[in-house]
């Protein structure tokens, strides 16, 4: 083998298989087990340097590999029952290679799209479009994150029990619209102070729902998994501060 | 950039007064079309202006707080309103919390939720009642006799689950949770290693 | 609405593709446009786009996710990043197989998805949860009940397709069954390799 495999260019044991079948131009339908066995668990090698989590994913298709090959072994004369035609045991892997190809073949074709949409541009969603007539639209995996989000945030109920000496939702929503005033947009991260106690973090972060929730602050991500600011709305606001549970 | 599209700066002057959220300022007008004078821009713009005119076009370019932006021209508006008035609406974040913590902790009173997401919620219940996804289940048999919410049928039907049974399990929303909040996670065993308190 | 104003079609549609936030469906159209026909209305549309084709406007409008959507046109994108500042973040070969795999299988369970990927795959189906690329649309009647996942509208948006029946045909697996059969013996490398000693 004179070329050098790294195992993170592969999405999987199986891309990895097809990569050797390629390098090697290999007849998907006629497979060389053996030969392909051993540049297997030759980059199987390599990868153990590297401890990468993803090795047991490796190591069953390894197993599987070495399992047909053994299977091929078996002469045919030992398998006489001459009326049941045998059947190969690289089928099941061949096949498995074969679906997995469409699959990786289809998403490359969805790259292709997805290059060329964006180059398209829309419209961002409007900064806050009231209206509350009509039928609604939640998505289920919105209700699922929000509820997630809030199961993260507490993983014990009494986190969440603000002690009466310790940090208020309130106080925070003061010390949030006092960091605007004085500059704005914030980075969403800034807001947090990452020596703060979970506590903190967490009142830090619904006294910023809660500001979200009556307008006083806006959060806008300019596109997805971007930093998402948070902005000063409008005039100073100080009247109307926190009076949380 | 090395090697630009010949593009009518016309066009390029559109797209970025259509993609921009805010008004656009000259001085951003300037930066992105790099090598173009305030005067050649002040033409574009009256330019752009102009086209804006003709009745077949439905935006107007106008100048506010500093900077440019797109509207709908005032006559097409009657249509707008009603475009926008019959969109679906969506339900606010606090909405969501809410509906969720009820939908797998009911029955529960207003407190409890309350203790949970850490604000009161007065205004949101009202909403979910009002769209009937959440309906008053009976009042709890201790002091001050709070009343308890649960899921509506209208809950059910809206995200499609036959019974409550169907709705994924904690584990389940866990392994689904977000990035975001996995790196608070983070951030807790941040906070507890340098536990400053 | 009594007495409306009396404005160009054309205008109230290019007003109508601006404010929405999402595709427009044809049934929009004609629910705002009350009174006109749906041939009136493709013959709009196709105003629309003829208008935008000349070389001083900036948008597009393209037919996708079932609704109409104005866009910027390809040309003007290295503007427009510019002035984003950004350019867009693009999804992970793990995550565009994953996404593959679930379009065209779809309802799918996560296990089913790993059997064919060959690699676990929480991280990615959190990821695209979270761009909401695809949705939960139920649980398999089966042991454990797993979820079942499929496609989104976003996912349509996001790779501008119409819908579902636009995602381009899987090449076909050729049939093996006869060929693989009757190949046993040729693997001749077997007993080489196999038998070092």
């Amino acid at each position: 083998m004179t070329y050098r495999v790294r195992l993170e260019m592969f999405e999987g044991p199986l891309d990895l298989l097809l990569y050797l079948i390629q390098v090697n131009e290999i007849d998907i339908y006629d497979i060389p087990i053996a030969k392909i066995t051993e540049e297997y668990l030759a980059c199987l090698a390599t990868m153990q340097e590297l401890d990468l989590a993803v090795a047991g994913e490796f190591l069953v298709i390894a197993a599987t590999l070495i399992q047909i090959k053994s299977r091929m072994l078996i002469p045919a004369e030992e398998l006489e029952g001459e009326d049941l035609p045998q059947e190969d045991p690289r089928r099941e892997l061949v096949e498995r290679l074969l679906e997995y190809r469409r699959f990786k073949e289809a998403a490359l074709t969805l790259d292709e799209l997805e290059s060329r949409q964006q180059l398209l541009y829309a419209r961002l969603g409007e900064l806050s479009p009231p209206v509350a007539e009509g039928p609604l639209q939640v998505t289920l995996s919105e209700l699922l994150r929000a509820f997630a989000a809030i199961v993260q945030r507490a993983p014990q109920a009494t986190a969440l029990e603000i002690a009466p000496e310790a940090i208020t939702v309130s106080e925070r929503m003061v010390m949030v619209i006092d960091r605007l005033a004085l500059e704005s947009p914030l980075p969403f991260t800034a807001l947090f102070d990452v020596a703060g106690t979970r506590v903190m973090l967490i009142a830090t972060f619904l006294a910023l729902l809660e500001l979200l929730r009556r307008g006083l602050v806006r959060a806008r991500q300019s596109e997805p998994e971007g930093e998402i600011m948070v902005y000063r709305a409008i005039e100073g606001s100080g009247g109307d501060d926190g009076h949380p549970a | 950039m090395d090697t630009l599209p010949d593009v009518e700066p016309l066009a390029i002057l559109e797209a970025l007064l259509f993609v921009s959220e805010v008004p656009v300022t000259m001085e951003r007008i300037e930066e992105v079309l790099e090598g173009r004078s305030r005067a050649e821009i002040v033409g574009l713009i009256a330019g752009f202006q102009e086209r804006c005119r003709q009745g077949d076009r439905g935006l107007l370019l106008v100048e506010v707080a500093g900077g440019y932006r797109l509207v709908t021209k005032p006559e097409v508006a009657p249509w707008v309103q009603r475009f926008r008035g019959t969109k679906p609406a969506k339900l606010s974040k606090a909405a969501l919390e809410t509906l969720a913590i009820i939908a797998y902790k009911q029955p529960i009173t207003k407190p409890e939720i309350e203790a949970i997401r850490g604000v009161t919620i007065d205004g949101v219940l009202k909403t979910l009642v009002e769209r009937d996804l959440i309906r008053i289940l009976g009042r709890k048999p201790e002091v001050g006799r709070p009343i308890l919410y649960g899921t509506s049928r209208d809950f059910l039907e809206y995200f499609g689950f036959k019974d409550l049974s169907e709705l994924p399990t904690l584990k389940e929303i866990e392994s689904l949770a977000p990035a975001a909040a996995g790196k608070e996670t983070s951030d807790e065993a941040v906070g507890d290693a340098g536990q400053p308190g």
